[in-house]
């Protein structure tokens, strides 16, 4: 299935976003996720089906003024 | 003194984290101005995020996630809820740009997250424009803190517009003022401060300077100046001069 | 760091001794600024002088005597002589006074009792103005410190004309700078510091303030700050604004 | 003898500013003198012989800007 | 030119009726200004309200009503077709008040008006901030000119904001810019038309100087000087001096 | 109105003839301007000097020549008394510089030259700096004319110090005072006459300007409408506003 | 009937508000009308029956800034 | 005789400074003298003797500002 996982696209396996965050590895790291624009709690990322094109963001702490 | 939704900072000074020549010199410029805030942003893990955050975990500092960048209401609540996950607080610098050349707040869409975020549970401190008026809204929204602009994002500026500047703290005698970007110089730092604003945000000044550590110290320096003579009762400047040494007693060496 | 005629001072503050409310409050002021210099004069001995030069031993600091409310080179000159004397030190801020209403030195009389007291072995921080030549007099007259005006004595307007004062520290990268009478707040003075000034001297801003050691410490604390951003290579401002937090690596949340 | 002492005639009987000073009661005080506008150095007060009229000061520490 | 939805005024200068000593020194000012516009208002009949048009009938130039005193958006609204109906014309200055210390314009009840009235086929003149965004909501709205304020009302402090109101001559190359309101004096008017403004509003700056007439005329003055200046291509400001007369050719006196 | 050694100018504008495109472009300046006065100095003749005269009195102003470009006392009295014999006129612009990069006045040998020439019956234009001190110096030397600097020669940087200039009309109230250099935009100059200046002289801002002409005039306007605001007594600036349009008799349209 | 006239109250006896413009001797004035806050366009008055605690406003010119 | 005018070396003839104007040609001109630093009016030309190694500077209008 293709979606855009920040901003690139991907072609996945993966059903959930809880587990699109652990294939890229992410599932240790302190990140926070949003899917087409609307912010996902983590808890929540298992319950996520993913869909053809979704718009996955996932974050982490960055510089900031 | 006042506090910023319940908490009281040590020090009036909140500290940006971009733009250092390192993260070594980042953190001696926290160290160096005793900074009790800093503000940090969330952007798409590339790897990097992890270390940083474990170097602004270091600092034992409070953290303010901003939401920079974002130019629309829902870029910035979505934003806001990633930041308060992530950072587990529920303190967020509210932006909205409103133009890309002078990165002003857009008092509009402003105004408008403010709202939903304050409901939600969130501590805005909205980087606003001087306006009195859009001030006004933002504190009925539920904001408890305001953060006027002196001047554009990076510019050095300074502050741009005093009168206006004035004006908001005269009509907001009890809600936190804090001067939000614009600054270039300590000496503009202590003016905000001595016309009774309660801190200051900054981070180009500091990283940008040849030295981070020591200009972050200067302002640092300045701030506390500031705030002392707003609170020593300072002179009325006057048009005519006034002897200091005593006439009386003068020898007659004619 | 610049010395003062060989002495290098602990710090730029120079404070005035004049017009606090109280003995015990003029010495509070320069514990809480840790000025390195007070300015005294001398007056008809009407039997306080004992105790107040005993409160000026005990301050621990360098005593700078002027020559102020002299109107006359032989006045001025006959002063600085007697004050050689009292207070044994060759330093003498000399001051003759051209106007009434501005208390601003007169450049001509100015001059001539430098060279004469150069001459004599006087050490000598004249008041002087803004002007770049009678600057040059001065310096030829053998003073190897310059101390212009911000503004009046005790006017409290700050710095009148930043374009004269850049121009001097231009002309003068290597004569000790001090900003003499004018200031009113400690933004002031850190924005003078800022363009590269060595010191400033101070007297009715601190005394006449509603809380004078506050007031001593805030400049000392903002003069502290001008020197250190001085010496940290600020930013230039810029007229455009550029975003602090990194655009790069922004999430798409439309 | 009249002379004018800080600003105010004073009837003196004393001959040198040295005694003058005595007189007043300053010997023991820190200050300095001067005679018509010229400065005396304390070595000097001795032989110093006051004469009608004289302009003495005799300052001493004093608070200054 | 810039036109004003449509019209060329032959003098950028557009004055007010108000707080006058008399209708004879209003319309001298007038006639001494050649003002091209004036401002009025509608107010509850009292008698009087006939004779005040026949004079400004008389005075021969264009008629801006405006809306002054408005605080919410049905008040101006109605406000503005009341005036319509009364002076025939489809030209309005919006005011919408949004506090009553500073009589500064309220953004948003402003843009909503605005955008109302500009359905309804009024030619709107905006009295707004120097808000870069605000301006752009008010274009969008179908305002085809802007008035931002230089300071507050009445207050003649001048232009409070250089920096903000050259960001919005940059912005609007083609939007007729009017300064409107805030100013005291007639160099500050020419200051905004060396900036590339198109017209100046006014009225308590003449009505309370103790000859209007004549300040009527200065203002006219400097505002048509401003305009020339700016069409002459100016020389940039340089730090060093330069002499104008020639240096070739002096002759040699030593 | 005052005169200028009992002349009584027409136009207080004072135009220079140097470093313009054309001597067309000079003479229409001159025109467009009105200006009443024409500043020239002497020069080695190489040719050129006949018709440069014959231009000058062809524009059928008053000459005003200068000594610029003098250094020393003995060289500005020489071309003093030079330019007397050629354009047989008493009035000199006694110019003697200073300092190469400021080209400001050297006070000391200004008021020496002043009074040897006021002696030998010269009438003296005096380009000083803003010292009262000085000011009064060459008001015993016999000067009746004062011509402070705005800013360094050619800089076009405006007035650098209001309250110096400020304090030189308030001490010499039936004193012309006239701003010599520094001048780059009309408002500059306005400002300079509503704060009672009786004259500018000018050259570079006007010479190299895109179109002399247009900013010659617009500097003749702004002068007049200075001079005009001056006497038809301003309000005073204040920090509240105030409504232009009456409160009173407004429709409730809640 | 009584009514709010220029925030004044008074009792009228007329029905329409052209009725009260004439009445108040306003008919040939230079004015504008509103009744509750909404204006009334001059040839809509004679349709505009008034109702007990009506506002109405009658503006004519006046000075403004 | 070498003397320097206007700043140039020149070998001259003339004995006067009256001469020196008219051999330049500048007598017609609107023109003044000066010897060695110091005015020389135009009727005392002629009295100006020209020695070895005289400056002489002869000046006409030009712009100035």
């Amino acid at each position: 299935m293709k979606i855009i996982l920040n901003g690139e696209p991907r072609d996945v396996a993966v059903q959930t976003l809880a587990a699109l965050v652990d294939d890229a590895g992410f599932s240790e790291r302190k990140i926070a996720t949003a899917v087409n624009g609307d912010f996902v709690p983590a808890p929540a990322r298992q319950d996520i089906e993913l869909s053809e094109g979704d718009r996955i963001e996932i974050v982490s702490p960055m510089q900031g003024g | 003194m006042k506090t910023f939704y319940g908490v009281s900072l040590p020090n009036p000074l909140m500290l940006g984290t971009a733009q250092y020549p390192s993260p070594a010199i980042l953190a001696e410029a926290f160290r160096a101005s005793n900074a009790s805030v800093a503000t940090v942003s969330l952007r798409r893990e590339k790897g990097a995020g992890h270390d940083f955050w474990r170097l602004i975990q270091d600092l034992g500092v409070r953290v303010l996630p901003n939401t920079a960048g974002c130019h629309t209401v829902k870029e910035a609540v979505t934003t806001a809820q990633m930041a308060r996950e992530v950072f587990e607080t529920n303190w967020i610098k509210l932006e909205v740009i409103g133009h890309t050349d002078t990165l002003q707040p857009d008092p509009f869409a402003l105004v408008e997250a403010a709202q939903i975020l304050a409901e939600d549970g969130f501590e805005v401190f909205p980087y606003t424009t001087d306006d009195l008026v859009v001030a006004e809204r933002l504190v009925e929204a539920g904001c408890q803190v305001l953060m006027p602009w002196g001047a554009p994002i990076g510019s050095g500026l300074g502050l741009s517009n005093v009168y206006a500047l004035r004006t908001l703290r005269a009509h907001f005698p009890d809600i936190p003022l804090v001067i939000d970007a614009g600054l270039g110089l300590p000496s503009q730092a202590a003016a905000a401060m001595e016309m009774g604003y309660d801190g200051i945000l900054l981070n180009t000044a500091v990283a940008k300077a040849g030295d981070p550590p020591a200009m972050a110290r200067a302002f640092a320096l300045a701030i506390e100046a500031g705030a002392l003579a707003h609170g020593a009762d300072p002179m009325e400047p006057r048009d005519m001069a006034a002897p200091s040494t005593p006439v009386v007693g003068k020898a007659w060496l004619a």
